[in-house]
């Protein structure tokens, strides 16, 4: 029903709306001296050089890739879930089935070292 | 409530917007965003579609609801394959601007 | 009568009557309504954040042998109080080079994400905030938005070690999600439902009894999302610099922290809701207070378990991590669907009793193949202390040297 | 106006608004960030079209997922990060043009229609029916052979992309 997303969204914004008075009252409370080397980046003492920008492994974007397909699917069982009850034997297997695939999917994703983390 | 024409016109509306950023940026990243920005107008007219037909026939349309899933995996393959590939281009080549991926052009 | 058996939704009805007295019209006082519910709810669950932390540190402190808090106060009950005084008055330093919204946003996010699943959770028969028709993938999918606070954190506040640090968080993040999606399948497979008060109306007996994998699964990723120990190297302060949230101080490091406390609670009423019964006990069904009651105890039970989880827990590495998600839950997840869903269509029509068992025989006989598997894949026995050569710092090793067989 | 009129539009505006950002952001982390937020509003919309399934949906997939694979393909990617450069091409009035037709064209020919301006009302109770959509998609009658086909695009997915961007030095040891 309509009237639950109300609700939800009013706590959505509810609920971001404490912490950021929160933050706000503190901000008011606090002292505020500012100066130009407690505002400078903080890396371990060291000057800052360059924007921050981190090399990063291609690991990162392979298991990102991995859990989104994995997401995908789950989206697609959930409704299946939610009617498994009312099915009969096949309808089961055939959402085996589709694991199945899946499963192959992870398997190749292995022997291929893709989810070693080096 | 609120009239399907808002729907569509909204819908209209961001995929237009998404063709204009496939067609005039440079970066590839942010030509697979305008892509998804197209996607998602698609969606929202499949799904307001889908409540307008519910309303009319009384009981819940299932083929769109289908096709919205459809379209949601296919966004993702095409997200993860498009993304490799210009992560693999630029491995090779050190850019992501379509331009500059001149391989045959010599 | 009435109010002892549910004061709860006795004052809710009491505070709709006053508000529909006023004569603002319905429409008006449902959303007035709901404005106020869910103030006291969120304000609620934020102020109890408190009473969190006084009773993790002071569990914490009785693993090490030591007393915890133990000065102000009874019991040491007023640390928190203090220590939240303090942090209130704390400067809050904004770095040069920030971006803005996204380093003043983030905070603000990782509390809202975690604040947002008390909206859908059933306390007891009557209370809870909202029942809507997905509960189980929103707070799924709630979990995500606190990872894109935590990735705003982490490249908002221009800090090459916030990004790597967010990065490593996000990488955890979403691989564990992958089993914890996958395993909340099967309560939904079992009941039918999305919806949690669904979910927890169907569970006689509990889902831990039908479906022990699952529930225990779906305890290890749920940790694991906290980010806490034995999970916590995202932000390993023995090891490396804090992670995503170096650049904060004052009470916007804080509320990462009042959400990182507030979603290990979360996490253990979660799994209560989903694999414990919720507030199914004895009586709940006549008496709703009960439920609520009995709600709470089993989430302290489960949040002593996750406490003592990190409190007697070394750290995993990263790799270790990444394996045991990647190579053991997920697809573990994936066998125990296809088993669970397989074994209860082939005993649907045969007594309860015989599903149930047979149910709780696969899984434990899954867990136990796994375990077995597992164990042949891990070297169990290490080298002897002493026993490897080990590169000793002297002139000669310093400078690498061309065949030595020392790198670096 | 009734209050549902008036989220519609204050979400309709911002998810418009932030889509024409992540088309105009120079910085491509700012585009993505804006993406973010659209993709929010497009959910949002499903909210207020009673379909709470997709917009959950929306939000575990698309910010979830497919914003957190774009964005660390943006860190993946050095130069996009700092390239402050204007990143549309020159000539972009004519996309732009093209883009206003269209939107010129789709909404004069959406006009014709009869039902145009039909009013969505609220949906009675369970207006989705996940059970039925659940049993739809493995029903031989129904729409089993896509759900089967989308599991087998996705193996092909993470096949390809795996094979794409993992390649490891293998000489290299």
């Amino acid at each position: 029903m309509l009237n639950d997303w109300l609700y939800v969204g009013i706590f959505a914004l509810v609920s971001m709306f404490l912490p950021a008075a929160a933050i706000s009252i503190a901000a008011l409370l606090s002292p505020k001296k500012p100066n130009s080397v407690k505002n400078a980046t903080y890396e371990c003492g060291m000057e800052t050089v360059g924007p921050a920008w981190a090399q990063m492994k291609v690991q990162y974007y392979v298991f990102a890739l991995i859990f989104l397909v994995f997401d995908v699917e789950a989206v697609l069982l959930f409704p299946w879930a939610v009617a498994y009850n009312q099915l009969p034997l096949y309808a089961v297997i055939e959402a085996v089935l589709f694991i199945l695939i899946l499963l192959g999917g992870l398997l190749y994703a292995w022997r291929k070292g893709a989810l070693e983390w080096l | 409530m609120i009239p399907l024409s808002w729907y569509l016109i909204a819908a209209a509306a961001l995929f237009c917007i998404g063709l204009f950023g496939v067609l005039s940026r440079k970066n590839a990243v942010s030509i697979l965003m305008s892509i998804e920005l197209m996607l998602n107008a698609v969606n929202i007219n499949l799904i307001a579609f889908w409540h307008y037909h519910s309303q009319i026939q009384g009981v819940s349309q299932v083929a769109p609801q289908v096709f919205v899933a459809m379209v949601f995996i296919i966004a993702a393959a095409e997200v993860a394959v498009g993304l490799a590939l210009i992560i693999s281009a630029y491995k090779r080549r050190e850019t992501s601007v379509v331009d500059e991926m001149t391989l045959l052009k010599g | 009568m009435s109010f002892w058996r549910d004061p709860i939704v006795f004052l809710i009805n009491w505070a709709k009557g006053l508000l529909d007295g006023i004569g603002w019209g319905p429409g008006w006082a449902t959303t007035v309504g709901f404005v106020i519910g869910a103030f006291v709810l969120a304000a609620g669950a934020m102020f109890f954040v408190v009473f969190l932390i006084w009773y993790e540190r002071k569990l914490i402190g009785r693993f090490q042998d030591r007393f915890g808090p133990n000065r102000l106060g009874p019991f040491g009950l007023f640390q928190p109080l203090a220590d939240m005084l303090k942090i209130f008055t704390k400067e809050l330093i904004t770095p040069v080079g920030v971006d803005w919204v996204a380093y003043n946003l983030a905070p603000v996010l990782s509390v809202s994400a975690v604040l947002m699943m008390w909206a859908v959770t059933p306390f007891s028969k009557t209370f809870f905030g909202v029942n809507i028709s997905v509960g189980i993938l929103f707070l799924i999918a709630i979990g995500g938005l606190g990872e894109l606070g935590i990735l705003l954190a982490g490249w908002g506040s221009n800090n090459k070690y916030a990004l790597v640090g967010a990065l490593r968080a996000i990488a955890q993040l979403i691989s564990y999600e992958v089993p914890f999606v996958l395993s909340a399948l099967v309560p939904v497979m079992l009941s039918g439902s999305m919806s949690l008060v669904d979910i927890v109306e169907a569970q006689q007996p509990w889902y831990i009894v039908v479906a022990p994998a699952a529930a225990f699964i779906f305890f290890i990723a749920s940790v694991a999302e906290t980010g806490r120990a034995p999970f916590d190297l995202a932000e390993a302060e023995s090891e490396i610099v804090a992670g995503y949230n170096v650049e904060y101080s004052g009470l916007k490091f804080g509320m990462f922290f009042v959400g990182e406390f507030l979603h290990a609670f979360t996490a253990s009423f979660i799994f209560v809701t989903v694999f414990l019964g919720g507030w199914r006990g004895p009586f709940a069904d006549e008496i709703p207070v009960l439920g609520l009651a009995y709600f709470f105890i089993k989430t302290f039970i489960v949040y002593f378990a996750l406490i003592l989880f990190r409190g007697t827990n070394p750290r995993f590495r990263i790799d270790q991590m990444m394996d045991l998600n990647w190579k053991v839950l997920t697809p573990l997840a994936l066998v125990v669907i296809m088993a669970v869903a397989l074994v209860n269509s082939l005993f649907a029509s045969s007594a309860d009793w015989l599903r149930i068992g047979a149910l709780l025989a696969v899984n434990l006989v899954i867990v136990f193949a796994a375990e077995r598997l597992v164990r042949r894949g891990v070297k169990t026995t290490r080298p002897e202390v002493g026993s490897r050569q080990r590169p000793v710092a002297s002139p000669d090793n310093v400078f690498i040297q061309p065949g030595s067989g020392v790198k670096g | 106006m009734s209050g549902l009129q008036v989220v519609f539009l204050i979400v309709a505006i911002v998810t418009l608004f932030s889509g024409l950002m992540v088309v105009a952001s120079r910085k491509m982390m700012h585009s993505a960030l804006w993406l973010i937020l659209s993709l929010l509003g497009v959910a949002i919309l499903f909210g207020t079209l009673q379909a709470g399934f997709f917009a959950i949906v929306q939000i575990l997939v698309y910010i979830g997922a497919i914003s957190i694979l774009i964005i660390f393909t943006l860190m993946l990617t050095r130069r996009v990060m700092d390239d402050d450069h204007p990143g549309v091409i020159k000539g972009w009035w004519l996309p732009a043009l093209m883009a206003v037709i269209l939107f010129g064209l789709l909404a004069g020919f959406m006009a014709t229609w009869d039902n145009f301006q039909a009013m969505l009302n609220e949906l009675p109770a369970n207006p989705e029916n996940l059970a039925g959509f659940g049993a739809a998609l493995v029903d031989p009658a129904g729409y089993v052979i896509p759900f089967e086909v989308a599991s087998v695009l996705l193996l092909a997915a993470l096949v390809g992309a795996i094979y794409i961007a993992a390649e490891r030095k293998e000489k290299a040891g």
